[in-house]
């Protein structure tokens, strides 16, 4: 896995202020991680936050948008926490 | 801290159940964390996330039980549990010593949660590696 | 009276949306005339096949669905929000009907948001 | 409904105490609506709004009391106060008969509220000519 | 007092989606009355929502907002009640 | 640790950034390094003259004003939300400085906010 500086984990919906604050302060080197409502996100065509991209795989499958999603990668709850001890530094939106 | 090694988790909870997704979320992160050999020093409710800390629940019985399920992971893994003093007495979450002090008609804390100050946040945030707080998502 | 019930709320991450369901319901059950609108975030509700067993939730798709047997008039979505999270009438449940909301609010005479 | 003349309002309360300002802004109309001649059919409350009928909150001393000043706001005028028992019971709020019914540890509704279904909130629309939500305002 | 159609009624701040939403459905004949997080409507220079707008004063006092305030006609809580039973019709967002 | 405590909600409306402030106060007594960092409406916190007595609550302009004296070292306002809402050097409480959001987040060890 590529070194993370800091994991961003947002769980906001896209019209949320504070997904709009998230998405306005990432950095190279960064990544993002999306969570409960912020998975619909990934169904909003114009997302492209330019850093990795993950997003939890159950809350995808409980919205109906596991399969086909484009421009994340999917992790489990397992997966979540490789990600929380990956990066450098967290921040929980 | 180095990445990728063990380490030793505070999880806050600040949504409360039946209202935001996040003490399932955590709980579920807490689960996977200690499967991967992860420790969790403690997990500290704050703000509407004391809820998660009462014994009067009764959700529909094809609903999870949030606070059993929580209070029962705590005890079978030995985890604290401590919900925020200043926020529990005003919502409404207290244990027999605060009923006695603030003279309250019943007391409603769960076991094996505890009450007590922010202090234990800041001890939490010193003793862990990675603190992770779970929101409420609207 | 005709009431408006608003969900505009995504599913699953609040329980607002649920709460305004059992609001539209318990109308209906007193046979008082009831629509729902989905709009913003909350037109999440109707996309298909939602599998919430990951995160121990009941399925609120199969909980909508009870939306005409308990007597709910319409249900209608936000033309807009449906658009921005690209639900369109393949992924969408049956018996949705597309509108603008600014032309339905006001049709009813009682608009309601459960929170 | 004429505008203008004397009308019985319904106040529905979905924001809870010491997290949103509904309760208050709820309690500051309800006493000028009753200062104008208006009467109040009921006051209902729904999802977190619940939580203000706990007979458990004890804020810092020099907060108001919300929950007891809405208590003797609704005894003073003899105004019925309604908590949704789905919401009640999902979040913690219960009477004595939901405590029996489902043998939890103690009660905690404040008088003198009262626990009912959504049928209540049914009625209060169809009885009122003014129905007026106050919500969490985040 | 002009006859209002729709009163609305709005209490969160000026970036929160529903508030959002309500700006946009407002037509002619409708008032907007702001309470709460939403009298911070009135600090943001670009709010124009073309109907009559009235402001709670004691929030608008809270948030330090009373004096100068251009483009509400303040009310008080009974100010509240009257343009309640005034207009026809109220949603509260 | 270096902690940076965020209030991006409104003052008066909802409880999340007054428990916010007692975060960062309970750090600074604890002798842990706190900063402070008002953000979108929530820079609403730092108008001058707050009178919340009609709304029944404590005034925040007060309290935040023990800042310095528990001992938090610094309190910023994001410049673009300060823009947004009106704030100038004229009409904000002493003491607070201007940046960026996005260049104060990385100088940080830890970053909470309080719901």
């Amino acid at each position: 896995m590529a070194p993370i500086n800091t994991l961003h984990i947002l769980n906001k919906a896209p019209e949320h202020p504070r997904s709009l604050a998230c998405m306005s302060v990432l950095q190279s080197g960064d990544a993002l991680l999306l969570t409960e409502n912020a998975v619909l996100a990934l169904a909003v065509n114009s997302i492209d936050p330019g850093v990795p991209v993950f997003a939890l795989a159950p809350d995808l499958a409980a919205r109906g948008l596991e399969s086909g999603i484009q421009g994340a990668s999917l992790v489990d709850y397992a997966g979540m926490v490789d990600l929380t001890t990956h990066a450098q530094k967290l921040i929980n939106w | 801290m180095a990445a990728d090694s063990l380490h030793n988790f505070t999880l806050v909870i600040t949504g409360a159940p039946y209202s935001s997704q996040a003490p399932q979320t955590a709980l579920s992160f807490a689960r996977a964390a200690l499967a991967k050999g992860h420790t969790l020093d403690r997990v500290f409710l704050y703000g509407d996330g004391v809820h998660l800390a009462s014994a009067l629940c009764a959700p529909p019985s094809d609903e999870p039980h949030w606070p059993a399920q929580w209070a029962a992971f705590l005890k079978d893994n030995a985890v604290p549990g401590v919900a925020c003093i200043a926020s529990a007495l005003r919502r409404g979450l207290v244990n027999d010593a605060e009923q006695k002090r603030y003279e309250l008609p019943a007391c409603n804390l769960l076991e094996p949660f505890m009450i007590a100050g922010l202090g234990e946040w800041v001890e939490a945030t010193m003793a862990s590696s990675r603190v992770i707080y779970f929101h409420a998502g609207a | 009276m005709s009431t408006l019930m608003v969900i505009d709320q995504p599913p699953y991450g609040t329980w607002a949306g649920r709460e305004a369901l059992d609001m539209a319901f318990s109308l209906a059950a007193f046979d008082q005339s009831v629509t729902l609108l989905f709009t913003g975030s909350g037109v999440n509700w109707l996309r298909m096949s939602q599998q919430p067993g990951g995160v121990e939730q009941k399925s609120l798709e199969k909980n909508l669905s009870a939306a005409p047997v308990f007597g709910v008039e319409a249900i209608y979505a936000d033309a807009a929000a449906c658009a921005r999270y690209g639900l369109t009438v393949e992924n969408m449940i049956a018996g949705v009907a597309i509108a603008s909301s600014s032309e339905l609010l006001p049709k009813y005479t009682h608009t309601a948001f459960a929170g």
